[in-house]
């Protein structure tokens, strides 16, 4: 026995060397970046919010792109980083943060530059900052910004007086040449968050001039900000800022008040299921991730903006897109076929946890306050399919397609025009995204129904990304436009049916829109209309001719039906818990919009939120 | 001289994994004086190994005591607890050398750690230190004209056949024993080997290490010179058991007769292992058997012998278990 | 027969042969009173609890669970059984042929085992499945398991059929002309035939704890359920946070049941076969 | 010519048969994500081009492709274009080359999805988590395994058919099974420990007493996860080799010499654990693998997570860093074990010099 003790007890102690070593190891992590947390976070001073970051954070770089930044770099946060201006959407309002909006129309959009902003390093933010991250794509290929140039010709600056203080007033001219469309431009201008020039020139300068060097800095260790946090450390399991006491917008826009919390917390959690346990037990205060039977949770404090379904606010439209040079799929009668054989209502109730209103045919989201404007429910009645299997099977009929049942009643395969057998047509879509495997599971079922020879077709992310732009599918699940952005609803018709790139498929061809390859404009049956409506519309000011370009392009949509919306569903889950922090904006206390206080003119809650005592 | 053992009567039976009880050893009795030397032969699976187990008083399962006592030294050995008999019997009454001493050596550690567990084990605390016994090992070896040195600092593994075989003699011998039990001491072995290894046994003797043994063997010859009385067992029983002289020389069970006749036959050297000359094979224990138990090999059975368990009876001044033996 | 009977008389033996087979006889015939065609159809809300329709309730996209179940059982058994015989009909063969032909051969198969054996078979089956271009099927999970498994098979049958080798009967045999197939055929594979249907036990056991554990991570069938996936589904769903014992507990139990039912054969078995074990 | 030193001979034998293995192993390695057409380029560029110009895509895709070792560059590491414009394929065979220079020098790439990440560092940040949580709870509950399997084995009786059912009842648990229990029953259900995470999340890592607390607390129920699961099964195969030994002649020899029980067990106790001692290098592999998921249930941030996520977002580089590194650890821990049985048992070696191979 003595002999094995020996051997236990070494073993044990390499054990405990080992697990030594790793704490240290943590320790240098962090280390340089953490001064206040070695007693913790006091709960009642610290917000936690959840599900803007999935992935270790790898860098704070605001040049960086945004796939790669960490929160609150990446993205439309404005904590650390701040845009011109706020774009509300609840009430469809621009409100003023670095700039404010002073005109727009289809020449230019004229901001005025916050005399009183200043970066945490005291300087004032300037246009020069704003001219740099705008045109840097003008100087670097490689710029993650560069798509401005696109769509902005110059960046006028004056100086004018307003309130009897000197003001920088930027005109960002619409390049009439280019893309000539200003809604984009208001996109842009509440996206792009500026970035201290001064700062990154000298980078520049350091690194001979090459952003790709630039871009590869992490800028971790006290970053020069505008926003009214700052970085305090990181993590892979958190990411955690502090208030910063000398934010210049408490006075200019808060009335002096600070941001309530002292620490923002992001915890990085890997799959969903964490946030809904994380939520129920009051370890974060807000997520922005799917929870389904959010009802199931009333009970452990956590709420959503309405406290019944559909619980959130609809922003988003996932849809399923088609490939439609491909037959059958070439066929509008068979599309609309597909239209009909999915049944809607199973999608809402079982695959998103009924968090979808019922959903109208078109691509307008009829129950958004800010889209519904534009939607004409005699249109929708006349011309839209609604879920009805024997009207798909007459639709199938009429596109010359035949199905073949087998003897138990269920779908053997279709045949063409010519009797020929048509191959099996798959869904794509990730596997493991259990809202959208639900959803097309789903639609399947139905579509089989009604005879339409189509199978889940569950690949990994890795395939479906790259399958996307390819035009590599038959029909595939996507969420165009999904951010709820000032363009809406243009924006999410531009990237279902714009022909503006169109390549045909295959031969390393890629679209980042119209990825179904609609409305070839090299075909016969070209709809020039489509593109022309496209075109006209972000520059059409007036609200009647806007209305009826949306009406026409809407009833094209679902004549032509490109692509099949499937439900609507929060741009984010707003779900918060009560259990730490109270006040926060809902149906009942609609002081600010459905969105976590972390993105666009959501943050403003900050100065709202109260702690439980 | 009284008897230093005695044997009354043991039966031992074996327990299987499915509850059924295997009677591998019935009413065997005999009795040792001090200085004498007994042989036990038989076929193998006859139980001799079996018996010789259940002779210390430890029984390993599954093999369980059914009746019977054994006593050394007038004291009983049946009913005491394993630790009473660990401490006061093995190695210093009663000791034994194993059949297949090739696998009886812990075969990750070193000969003389075998042995200092040995000494450590069965000397008072404090009494005598590793290092002690170590010396105390060296002093026993090197009386075999062993390689002491190379054959103590060895894994069993790096050790020839012989030179195992004697290890394990001189460790169960370390502790002067009262008296030794051989099961089978050479089987295995090589004839020159053989010779070295039954050499050691009788130096042990002539040196007084002991003087007691229980001997089993194939080798009736060698039973011969060495027992001083022999019993001769078959299916679990003493068929015959006397003197080594009336044994040998006029044996009295058909049995014995039988197994004296295949052995003594042969030529020396191309003996057979297994001394199987008799038609047939034993009866199965796991079974009450009522009648004579050779009764289906005997050559001169009776039509009765079958239906009549037979007792011992003294047949020309030896026991006898054949009630038509003369 | 005597070792059946042997066998019958061990209560773990019994135990574990009623709760296998039982399983075995209802994945077979109870799609004959429960029909398993509607079991991807939803038919009711979701998560619906238990009761008198739906004896096990509904799973998040409403689909009675007993059906799901059923299905599921049926498809992990698949894995299992495909898996095993594959590993086992594998390994037995590389482990026979290399145990009793020895020399060059048998260092050469006897290296790739001992390869396949350090190198985790998870490994091999997670940049595999990584890069299937079809999607993975169940099919083809079986066979990646199998196909990573058998080395174990192999190590150990090798070992017993080496030691076989050297017996009198099959130097008989050798003697008397019979060539190397015979000799496997006739003398070495009835000798082997109880040890390779442990091995065979093991590895189905295997086979199903493997699947389970590929599919929670991801990496499941993307063509049918399994239970594995069934738990992934329910995990996703978030059953656990909403105390849904109904998507967890059975799913699991029946796993659990199922190996826990081979292990307890294969042990008795061991109890048997094994002399040191049996005494 | 090391016929003299057997030790060292063995030692070199077992070296270079395990190195030998680690390069097929990086070949596996190599080859098994390549099977398929992919290219971890095409993931990057599915996020990376939004809102660029083709020209801009075309540049980004050489320079990924570049980094990634796919085109041919000119010793100064400029692209070569041919006549066309376009760039020169490596070889698969030149990768694999670059590929194995590049990993024996312990550079393992960079992350796809969390480029411009290093995947050395990725592993390096999550192994501590993994050792930490996997190392005490394998070790203990291999050690309470065999503890509770050799006694099972010495005692039998009621002892052992208490202890054996059950111990094969826990090792026919899935550990996944057995964590989401835990979390089910200890977590959600009574509340009594944290259900996910290593450590609190209102404290930042460190050596406080504060931190280590809620590490500890955090432990709790991956610990028994892994602990009760694997001992089950230790002690069934101690159990079984502790019944081996038990029956061999040097069992009842030592008893016969009257040795004490305690002796005897550590007799028996060290010789069955040899054979244990190979099963827990071998089963490191497979414990990893079950240890993953029991990441992923408590969301435990170590090695198991970071290959989990990898898997989820395609991060092949991430990936096959992950599996290369779980390869190798097991044949590190085999090497070891069979350096330590070498010593430990003198069978090991004598049978090496015997055999003569």
């Amino acid at each position: 026995m003595r002999g094995m003790n020996k051997f236990g007890i070494s073993l044990a102690i390499t054990g405990l060397v080992l697990l030594a070593g790793c704490k240290d190891d943590k320790q240098a992590q962090t280390q340089g970046q953490d001064d206040s947390a070695a007693g913790g976070f006091p709960r009642g001073k610290s917000l936690y919010l959840a599900g803007s970051q999935w992935g270790d954070p790898s860098t704070f770089n605001p040049l960086a792109e945004s796939w790669q930044a960490a929160w609150p770099v990446s993205d439309r946060f404005n904590l650390m980083y701040e845009p011109l201006i706020n774009y509300n959407s609840q009430t469809g309002k621009f409100e003023p943060l670095l700039g404010t909006l002073v005109l727009s129309d289809a020449d230019s959009i004229v901001v005025d530059i916050n005399p009183t902003a200043k970066w945490s390093d005291g300087k004032p933010v300037v246009s020069t900052d704003v001219k740099f991250i705008f045109e840097l794509g003008r100087r670097f290929k490689g710029a993650a910004t560069g798509f401005a140039i696109e769509f902005i010709s110059g960046i006028n600056v004056d100086t004018v007086e307003a309130n009897g203080a000197k003001v920088e007033r930027l005109s960002f001219l619409v390049d009439k040449k280019g893309r000539n469309n200003p809604l984009v431009i208001l996109d842009l201008l509440q996206a792009i968050r500026i970035v201290p020039s001064h700062v990154f020139e000298a980078l520049l300068t350091a690194n001979k001039n090459d952003l790709a060097e630039v871009q590869k800095l992490k800028i971790d260790s006290v970053p020069v900000v505008s926003g009214p946090y700052q970085l305090d450390s990181y993590s892979n399991e958190k990411i955690v800022i502090k208030r910063r006491a000398d934010y210049w917008g408490n006075a200019s826009l808060h009335q002096g008040k600070l941001p309530v919390p002292l620490f923002v917390i992001h915890p990085i959690y890997k799959s969903n299921d964490h946030f809904a346990i994380a939520l129920q037990k009051g370890d974060i205060d807000a997520s922005q991730t799917f929870i389904p039977r959010i009802w199931l949770k009333k009970k452990d404090k956590v709420q959503t903006w309405m406290d019944q379904a559909p619980y959130f606010v609809s922003g988003a439209m996932p849809i399923l897109l088609i490939n439609t040079t491909k037959a059958p799929l070439n066929s509008k009668l068979f599309r609309r076929a597909m239209a009909a054989a999915i049944s809607y209502s199973s999608i809402k109730e079982l695959a998103v946890s009924g968090y979808s209103p019922d959903i109208q045919p078109g691509l307008i989201m009829a129950s958004s306050p800010l889209e519904s404007k534009y939607f004409v429910a005699e249109d929708a009645k006349a011309r839209g399919v609604l879920f009805n299997l024997d009207s798909a099977k007459a639709l199938v009929a009429a596109a010359g397609v035949k199905s073949v049942f087998k003897a138990d009643g269920t779908l053997d395969y279709m045949t063409d025009k010519a009797g020929k057998k048509l191959p099996t047509l798959t869904i794509k879509a990730p596997a493991g995204w259990s809202d959208w495997e639900a959803t097309v599971t789903i639609a399947v079922k139905g579509l089989r129904e009604a005879g339409i020879d189509v199978r889940e077709g569950f690949v990994d992310a890795g395939l479906y990304w790259p399958a996307l732009p390819a035009g590599d599918f038959d029909l595939i699940m996507h969420k165009p436009a999904s951010a709820v952005t000032p363009s809406l609803p243009w924006s999410r018709f531009d990237a279902v049916m714009s022909s503006r790139n169109w390549k045909p498929i295959g031969g390393g061809s890629s679209m980042n829109e119209n990825q179904g390859r609609y409305n070839s404009p090299k075909s016969k049956e070209y709809n020039s209309k489509v593109d022309s409506l496209l075109k006209v519309i972000p520059i059409t000011a007036d609200e009647v001719a806007l209305k009826a370009a949306y009406a026409e392009l809407n009833r094209i949509f679902m004549d032509d039906q490109p692509a099949i919306p499937l439900c609507y569903l929060p741009e984010q889950f707003y779900e918060f818990s009560v259990a730490h922090w109270t006040n926060w904006p809902s149906e009942k206390n609609p002081y600010g919009p459905a969105q976590l206080p972390m993105v666009s003119a959501g943050t403003n809650s900050l100065w709202q939120l109260q702690p439980v005592q | 001289m009284s008897a230093i053992f005695e044997v009354e009567n043991l039966s031992l039976h074996y327990l299987s994994r499915w509850g059924q009880k295997i009677h591998a050893v019935t009413d065997v009795s005999f009795s040792m004086k001090k200085g004498e030397i007994l042989g036990i032969a038989g076929e193998s699976g006859c139980g001799k190994s079996t018996l010789v187990n259940g002779l210390m008083g430890l029984f390993i399962p599954p093999l369980y005591p059914t009746s019977g006592d054994v006593r050394v030294n007038g004291e009983s050995l049946m009913n005491r607890t394993p630790q009473d008999i660990r401490s006061n019997i093995l190695s210093r009454k009663v000791s034994m050398i194993p059949q297949g001493a090739f696998n009886a050596l812990n075969p990750t550690r070193k000969v003389k750690d075998i042995a200092a567990d040995v000494i450590v084990a069965h000397l008072q605390k404090g009494g005598v230190t590793r290092k002690e016994s170590y010396d105390l090992l060296r002093e026993r070896f090197d009386l075999f004209g062993m390689d002491t040195e190379r054959i103590l600092n060895s894994f069993p593994i790096q050790l020839t056949a012989g030179e195992r075989q004697r290890s394990v003699i001189g460790i169960s011998t370390l502790l002067n024993p009262q008296m030794v039990i051989a099961d089978e001491p050479t089987s295995a072995l090589d004839v020159s080997t053989q010779k070295v290894v039954i050499k050691m046994i009788f130096d042990l003797l002539e040196k007084n290490i002991f003087s007691t043994m229980i001997f089993i063997t194939h080798e009736l010859p060698l039973l011969r010179h060495v027992a001083d009385n022999i019993g001769i067992m078959y299916a679990g029983e003493f068929v015959e058991y006397g003197t080594a002289e009336q044994i040998v020389f006029d044996p009295r069970h058909p049995y014995t007769k039988a197994l004296m006749g295949a052995m003594l036959s042969a030529e020396p050297g191309q003996r057979e292992k297994k001394p199987v000359a008799i038609e047939g094979a034993p009866p199965s224990l796991a079974k009450i058997i009522s009648g004579c138990r050779f009764a289906e090999r005997c050559p001169s059975a009776r039509p009765d012998c079958k239906l009549r368990s037979q007792a011992i009876r003294m047949v020309a001044g030896r026991q006898v278990r054949c009630e038509y033996a003369d | 027969m005597k070792l059946l009977r042997n066998l019958l008389k061990s209560p773990m033996f019994v135990i574990g042969a009623v709760l296998f087979f039982g399983t075995i006889l209802f994945a077979i015939f109870a799609p004959f009173f429960i029909d398993l065609k509607t079991a991807m159809d939803r038919v009711g809300g979701q998560y619906l609890e238990p009761s008198g329709s739906f004896w096990l309730g509904t799973d998040d996209l409403g689909r009675d669970y007993v059906k799901l179940l059923l299905q599921g059982l049926r498809s992990s058994l698949y894995v299992g059984f495909l898996a095993g015989v594959l590993a086992t009909t594998v390994g037995t063969l590389v482990g026979i042929y290399g145990g009793f032909k020895g020399g060059i051969i048998d260092d050469i198969l006897n290296m790739f085992t001992n390869l396949f054996i350090v190198i985790p078979s998870f490994v091999v089956l997670i940049l595999v499945s990584a890069s299937l271009e079809q999607g993975r099927s169940l099919t083809i999970i079986a066979l990646l398991i199998g196909a990573t498994t058998w080395p174990w098979t192999a190590r150990s049958v090798r070992a017993q059929a080496s030691s076989l080798k050297s017996r009198d009967h099959i130097s008989l045999a050798r003697i008397n002309g019979a060539n190397t197939l015979q000799i496997i055929y006739k003398h070495i594979l009835p000798y082997l035939a109880s040890y390779v249907f442990m091995v065979f036990i093991m590895q189905v056991a295997s086979g199903i704890l493997s699947e389970s554990a590929i599919s929670m991570i991801g990496l499941g069938p993307m063509d049918n359920v399994s239970l594995g996936v069934i738990l992934n589904q329910a995990k996703n769903a978030g059953a656990l946070g909403d105390g849904i014992w109904w998507g967890i507990f059975p799913a699991s139990i029946i796993i659990t049941v199922i190996v826990f039912a081979l292990f307890l054969i294969n042990n008795s078995m061991e109890g048997v076969f094994n002399p040191r074990l049996r005494k | 010519m090391l016929k003299q030193y057997p030790t060292l001979r063995y030692i070199l034998q077992r070296g270079v048969w395990y190195f030998l293995t680690f390069l097929v192993a990086i070949a596996i390695n190599f080859i098994l994500p390549r099977l398929g057409d992919r290219n971890p380029v095409d993931i990057m560029m599915a996020k990376a081009s939004q809102g660029l110009s083709d020209e801009a895509v075309k540049e980004k895709r050489e320079s990924f492709e570049k980094e990634f070792g796919l085109i041919e560059v000119t010793a100064e590491g400029k692209i070569i274009h041919d006549a066309n414009g376009k760039t020169v394929k490596v070889s698969g065979f030149n990768q694999f080359l670059n590929y194995l220079k590049m990993t024996l020098s312990g550079d393992l790439g960079k992350s796809i999805q969390k480029y411009p990440k290093n995947v050395s560092d990725i592993i390096i940040e999550a192994v501590p988590w993994t050792l930490a949580l996997q190392f005490p709870s394998i070790l203990l509950g291999w050690i309470f395994g065999n503890v509770l399997g050799a006694l099972a084995a010495y005692r039998r009786g009621v002892f052992d058919r208490v202890i054996f059912p059950m111990a094969l009842f826990m090792s026919s648990v899935p550990f996944f099974v057995f964590g989401m229990v835990l979390v089910y029953w200890f977590a959600v259900v009574l509340g009594w420990f944290p259900a996910m995470e290593a450590y609190s999340g209102a404290l930042n890592p460190s050596l406080s007493l504060e931190f280590i607390g809620s590490m500890g607390y955090h432990y709790v129920l991956p610990f028994f996860s892994i602990f009760l699961i694997l001992a089950g099964g230790q002690a069934i195969g101690m159990r079984s080799m502790g019944i081996y030994e038990l029956g061999t002649d040097y069992i009842k020899y030592a008893k016969w010499l009257g040795l004490k029980e305690t002796k005897i067990l550590s007799y028996l106790f060290r010789n069955a654990m040899l054979p244990q001692l190979t099963g827990l290098a071998l089963s490191i592999g497979s414990m990893v693998g079950g240890a993953l998921i029991t990441e992923m249930i408590f969301s435990y941030p170590g090695l198991g997570m970071a290959m989990l996520t990898a898997i989820g977002s395609n991060d092949y580089t991430v990936i096959q860093g992950c599996t290369l590194l779980v390869t190798t650890s097991v044949l590190v821990a085999n090497f070891s074990v069979d350096i330590m049985i070498g010593f430990l048992d003198p069978r090991v070696k004598a049978g090496m010099q015997m055999g003569g191979k």
